[in-house]
């Protein structure tokens, strides 16, 4: 009953990980660079909603809409000043330079929002499922992140393998050169991948801080990093794969705090990870390279 | 004969880099004694230095090696602590010379040492998975010393995850190392001298190595794996190779940098750190040894001068830090520079003095 | 004793043979031919030649040793060059820095005397610019030593990596394509090196060409591939009239 | 297009620059004589920020209402540490070449480790306000305001047990922070002595600290009655929205980091009931002064001050008490203001917002007690 307990725990933290790894997987998958400031996004996501709710009182679903239009924005601004002219530069180049929006976001929000960290209200209204007695409880929370979580992951591997602009999408993150000789507009596309990218990063910023209810400006940095490792645990650039990473990436981290070491549980997660990268060296559901030669 | 002609090029490269060193390091010297230097610049000449061989040495593995490593500050911390530990037990106690060069070696030989624990398995891993695993790395070595105990009494070592009274140390005991809290109360070493020594001896194998046959072996890696393979070259052997010399040179400069406080903490050496010194190189150039240099030492004293700035330090820091990447790697505004440097010297001005400047070469 | 004996070697990928039963027997200091048409997987045989691939059968001998199965690294110390069809040279380094990687294991000193620059140093390294310099010069390539490999012209690219290949003092040069994308003077110029190479080297040479003319030209003997098997065998003359190969060529059956 | 670009960067190039050049127009101009510079190092920026700009409010304010009595004149400077050893250092030095005479901090206890001995050898002046190890006042030029963590961690175990508020105890702090975990190995270590049962001993690290569902539930799983957490206000609050959930209803004890729990921005004050704690401050007692420093700081800054703000403002009042009891003037050298407030420290008693009639022993400790509070109806009410 207690591993069972825990394992609620590992899922419900794993559903929030994967949230944010199907962002980080969508960009890295077409685009092809590690967005490090992802979890930037989704912190700035969190405190536009925090705001709207708490200082004025917009009903919460507006508030969440508000937000994903607000990151949508703040994504295709990113991407158009910050990655858009290192578009052929080296891929560590880009990286560098959304390490350096990172350092923006979490400047900004500190400027504009301070340094004291909100008590987000969770905006999740659905009473925690009681099993067996009530010794088993699975809050609202978990459920409507796994929900959702479940539902974007489909609609994601939908909108890419069924649609037009999906498709589009998928040829750019074969190869730029031969989409747009077929007439794809990759700029468009690119910066599209980055405006889906954003508003799922909204969306998960809502979930993450209804789940663990505190804001600060540097609240995107951990679970970010977690998240990008959930990602590459499952395959990056595969959709179920940060589903399925982000999920496992919970448990055992859960599970290790449980059984193991409450200090220690990151190193055993890492260390897991580096394990499965060595059985499995693309990730769980990653592709496998193979180099012509 | 033509062939040792042919050399030259390389070698006056390596000499520029030892001269811009030691100029440095007199310019310094002369402004310490005139007493002009001020303190706030005075405290971050060795942690120039540190950061000096942290990025050369990462550039060895980024730039030379051609893989991306973010777990620098790993490295970094095996170095520190245990050369730090050393330093507390008997270094301090010997002669500062022989302490502190053990002290280093020490710190050296411990990170190679992990250097080669993660390199032989993790180096088949290629790009992106590579970065992550050598991320997790560092986390992993973040996480361990942050949870460890370190005691020291007459009866040898003591170790301990739990805390310090599970070290069990008799009356002569001391901690040594108190889990997150690290070390404290440790007697400073370094010095800008000292400093400026490692970065010469960096600089000295580092550039030795790229210019030998071993190097020419790791950056044929780096250019065309396949091609290497079917050339001879043992890819395992060289890439662990520059592997462990990146990793302890990091460790060498752990020991640099730990012994400039009287504290030593885990914490310091997480992601952001590795990543600190991976901008270093980046924006240096990867695999530009001087552009390392010259990266790290004014990257890290700008947000010292913005300090002025206040609550704008930081965010002035992250635009900067963007513009200079746009700046200096963005395919359009590389262009557009080429085109305004063949614009100027096409007009008059500059023509004439470029004219000029080739006949007074001629006579 | 041949030089090269590959016997009934085989790949499949998946369930896709993409060679099979190949036989092949190469003596030492001939010039042979591998033709056959697109996708015939005359590539995939040199892959499986130089260790990139690793047999699912069969056997291959070299110098009457086998090298089944051994990594590229010690199938090329063992004496098997190679160029690529894509070539692949370090783009970033000198030219005569990428003849040096090929005399990597010819001229040997160890790390730690390229660090302190010990005894011995200098001497092995003159001593490896001087034959690489020599090598560059069959090439006629010397005159631009210390360019980046990836400035040079085409042509010159594919030649620089018949230099690196041979700088590994090989027994046996594989070269994939060595005339595509060149004019008929300089493939005419490169057929008179690769016969001066094959004579003044002692090596033996297998070749991958489309270029017909090229391949009669200076090949011996020729093999013809088709669906990754051995369809035809012998010299320029009977393989222009063999009928299967021919057919091959057309598509006809 | 690419042009217009290119000037945009070039621009914000050139103003980081500026920014660069007007370093030293400036320090000549805040160089006043007659006021005496009182230094300070702490988070403004990063995971820590909250607490170093707490800090930074606190003192300007009471800085702010020294210079208005006229008579000996105060400036704050305040550098950002990003609670990091080696950007504290640069801060300290950066703060000497400004002409700091005296240092109010660090904020933040690992940078002062590494300060403290920095300032010993120059003869600096040292006064933390919150930094708690007891390490730092190893030199006689170092004091503190706040408590130390033995002394606080002691003191929660020994009011536990002579309140038998409980018996069985769990306990769940941060690892990775210097405070928190010196409070827990005092506390465990008196608690033990007075027969208290820690039933579970739970930690977490500065990277992971939103998820406490295995914490909680552990102690919950322990059957202790009791949770003590000698952590800061936001774990807390963290921690007693997980115990909410997974509805275990123990009691909650902590120390003074958990002041600043009420002023938590949108949350739930009916779940921090009964929350005791041990602290020199509360933003919601009754006397005048503390009063008028909330007034003044919500005034000002637009937020309800915590413990950080009330220890740096009764810091720079020690440092005005401590001057003017030495007759301390702005022309003197750092060196001989320290040796001066060195001894006068230990002869002034202040009344401030942390405490009545606090004194100074040469250790540098400071002589005050911890008031245990209950959190009722949303507000502190003293226990005793």
């Amino acid at each position: 009953m207690e591993f069972l307990s825990y394992l609620i725990n590992g899922i419900s933290l794993g559903s929030v990980y994967a949230i944010i790894a199907l962002g980080y997987t969508m960009v890295y998958g077409i685009a092809k660079m590690l967005n490090f400031a992802h979890g930037d996004v989704i912190m700035v996501g969190s405190y536009l909603v925090f705001i709207g709710i708490n200082q004025m009182g917009i009903p919460p679903l507006v508030a969440i809409i508000i937000s994903m239009v607000a990151c949508t924005l703040l994504g295709i601004i990113i991407e158009r000043f910050a990655y858009k002219p290192l578009r052929g530069a080296s891929s560590l180049a880009v990286l560098i330079t959304a390490i350096g929006v990172s350092y923006l976001l979490q400047n900004l929000a500190l400027l504009f929002w301070g340094s004291d960290p909100k008590s987000f209200t969770s905006v999740v209204t659905i009473p925690p499922l009681k099993l067996a007695n009530g010794q088993l409880v699975i809050s609202g929370e978990t459920i409507v992140t796994i929900v959702t979580s479940t539902v974007i992951m489909i609609g994601l591997m939908l909108f890419v393998n069924r649609t037009k602009v999906g498709n589009a999408m998928l040829a750019v993150s074969e190869d730029k050169g031969a989409a747009q000789l077929m007439g794809i507009n990759v700029n468009y596309t690119i910066a599209l991948t980055f405006a889906i990218g954003s508003a799922l990063a909204a969306v998960a910023g809502v979930l993450l801080c209804s789940a663990y209810p505190t804001l600060q400006p540097t609240t995107g940095a951990m679970p970010g990093i977690k998240a990008f490792t959930a990602a590459v645990f499952g395959g990056i650039g595969s959709i179920p794969g940060a589903m399925l990473g982000g999920v496992l990436l919970g448990i055992i981290e859960i599970l290790s705090k449980a059984y193991i070491s409450t200090q220690l549980a990151d190193a055993i997660v890492f260390a897991v990870l580096i394990v499965v990268l060595l059985v499995r060296p693309t990730g769980l559901l990653g592709k496998k390279i193979n180099e012509k030669v | 004969m033509n062939a040792i002609k042919n050399l030259k090029p390389s070698t006056c490269n390596n000499l520029i880099n030892y001269g811009m060193v030691l100029v440095f390091y007199i310019v310094v010297q002369i402004l310490v004694n005139a007493g002009v230097l001020n303190n706030s610049m005075q405290g971050m000449l060795v942690p120039i230095c540190t950061y000096v061989v942290l990025a050369v040495s990462l550039n060895l593995t980024v730039g030379i090696l051609g893989e991306l490593s973010l777990g620098h500050a790993g490295f970094m911390s095996v170095g520190a602590f245990s050369g730090a530990i050393f330093w507390m037990i008997s270094g301090s106690q010997m002669s500062p010379v022989v302490g502190f060069t053990l002290a280093i070696m020490i710190g050296g030989i411990f990170a190679g040492i992990f250097g080669a624990l993660i390199g032989i398995p993790v180096l088949r891993l290629r790009g992106d998975y590579l970065a992550i695993v050598t991320l997790a790395f560092g986390e992993i070595i973040k996480n361990l010393l942050n949870a460890i105990y370190v005691g020291w009494d007459s009866n040898g070592f003591h170790f301990s995850m739990k805390d310090v009274s599970a070290l069990g140390l008799d009356e002569s005991g001391e901690v040594i190392v108190n889990g997150a809290i690290g070390i404290t109360g440790m007697p400073k070493a370094s010095t800008f001298t000292a400093g400026t020594i490692l970065v010469i001896i960096t600089l000295f194998v580092i550039l030795n190595l790229i210019t030998s046959r071993a190097g020419r072996a790791i950056m044929s890696i780096r250019d065309n794996r396949i091609a290497a393979e079917a050339t001879g070259i043992n890819i395992t052997k060289y890439k662990l190779m520059a592997f462990i010399i990146s990793a302890s040179f990091a460790g060498m400069a752990g020991v640099l940098y730990a012994l400039n406080f009287s504290t030593l903490a885990a914490k310091k050496f997480d992601y952001n750190t590795s990543i600190l010194v991976l901008v270093f190189v980046v924006l240096g150039g990867i695999g530009n040894i001087r552009g390392s240099i010259i990266a790290a030492t004014v990257l890290y004293v700008l947000p010292e001068l913005l300090r002025e700035l206040q609550d704008y330090r930081m965010l002035i820091y992250a635009v900067v830090l963007i513009a200079m990447m746009i700046f200096n790697q963005s395919p359009q505004v590389l262009a557009w520079r080429s085109n305004f440097v063949s614009k100027i010297s096409r007009s008059g001005i500059a023509a004439r003095f470029i004219k000029q400047k080739r006949q007074s070469e001629e006579v | 004793m041949a030089l090269l004996e590959v016997m009934n070697v085989g790949i499949a990928f998946g369930g896709l043979q993409a060679v099979s039963q190949l036989d092949i027997k190469l003596e030492k200091g001939h010039l042979y031919g591998l033709i056959g048409p697109n996708g015939a997987g005359k590539t995939t045989v040199f892959n499986l030649l130089t260790g990139v691939y690793r047999p699912t059968e069969g056997d291959i001998i070299l110098d009457e040793k086998n090298i089944t199965g051994k990594s590229p690294a010690k199938i090329n110390q063992a004496g098997i060059a190679r160029t690529f069809q894509n070539i692949r040279l370090f783009g970033e380094m000198s030219v005569l820095d990428n003849v040096k990687i090929g005399l990597h294991n010819q001229i040997k000193y160890s790390a730690f005397t390229g660090i302190f620059r010990l005894p011995g140093f200098k001497e092995k390294e003159q001593e490896m610019d001087y034959k690489a310099l020599k090598l560059l010069k069959i090439f006629d390539l010397d005159t631009v030593a210390q360019s980046p490999a990836s400035s040079l012209p085409y042509g010159k690219q594919r030649k620089l990596e018949i230099a690196r290949a041979l700088a590994t003092n090989p027994k046996l040069l594989l070269l994939d394509e060595p005339a595509a994308g060149m004019n008929p003077s300089e493939s005419e110029e490169l057929m008179n090196t690769i016969k001066f190479v094959q004579k003044e080297f002692d090596v033996a040479i297998l070749l991958i060409e489309h270029d017909m003319n090229f391949v009669m030209g200076i090949c011996e003997h020729i093999y013809v591939l088709e669906y990754g098997r051995i369809i035809a065998q012998g010299n320029g003359e009977s393989i222009r009239n063999n009928p299967r190969v021919i057919a091959a060529y057309l598509g006809g059956d | 297009m690419k042009k217009a670009l290119s000037m945009v960067l070039a621009a914000a190039m050139a103003f980081g620059c500026v920014a660069c050049g007007s370093t030293g127009n400036s320090k000549e101009s805040t160089a006043n004589s007659n006021t005496i510079k009182i230094g300070s190092i702490g988070p403004l920026t990063g995971g820590a920020a909250i607490y170093g700009n707490a800090v930074k409010n606190g003192a300007q304010l009471a800085v702010d209402e020294i210079n208005a009595k006229g008579g000996l004149q105060f400036s704050l400077r305040v550098e950002d540490d990003e609670n990091d050893v080696e950007k504290s250092i640069n801060a300290y030095n950066s703060l000497k070449d400004w002409g700091m005479q005296v240092l109010l901090g660090t904020v933040t206890t690992q940078p002062c480790l590494a300060v403290a001995p920095e300032t010993a050898q120059d003869n600096i002046f040292l006064l933390t306000p919150s930094a708690s190890a007891p390490e730092i006042v190893a030199e006689d030029n170092a004091f503190q305001v706040c408590f130390t963590d033995p002394n606080l961690g002691t003191a929660a175990a020994e009011y536990i047990a002579d309140h038998n508020l409980a018996t069985k105890i769990a306990i769940i702090y941060d690892s990775s922070e210097a405070y928190s975990s010196g409070v827990h190995d005092n506390f465990k270590q008196a608690a033990a002595e007075k027969g208290l049962e820690v039933l579970a001993d739970e930690a977490f690290t500065s990277d992971n600290k939103t998820d406490f569902s295995v914490q909680v539930q552990k102690a919950k799983n322990s059957g202790a009655e009791l949770v003590f957490l000698p952590i800061y206000y936001n774990e807390a609050n963290l921690i007693i929205q997980e115990m909410n959930k997974q509805g275990y209803d123990a009691a909650i004890f902590g120390c003074d980091g958990l002041d600043g729990l009420l002023t938590i921005k949108g949350a739930d004050t009916s779940l921090f009931e009964d929350v005791m704690l041990l602290t020199p401050f509360a933003a919601d007692s009754s006397d005048e002064l503390t009063q008028n420093f909330v007034a003044k700081y919500k005034e000002t800054y637009g937020d309800t001050p915590n413990q950080f703000a009330a220890d740096a403002y009764d810091g720079v009042y020690a440092i005005w008490t401590a001057c003017e009891q030495a007759g301390v003037t702005a022309d003197m050298d750092a060196s001989d203001v320290c040796d001066k407030l060195k001894e006068a420290m230990t002869q002034i008693t202040l009344n401030g917002l942390t405490g009545e009639g606090m004194k100074w022993e040469a250790s540098g400790e400071v002589n005050k007690t911890p008031k245990a509070v209950k959190i009722v109806n949303g507000a502190y009410v003293s226990m005793e």
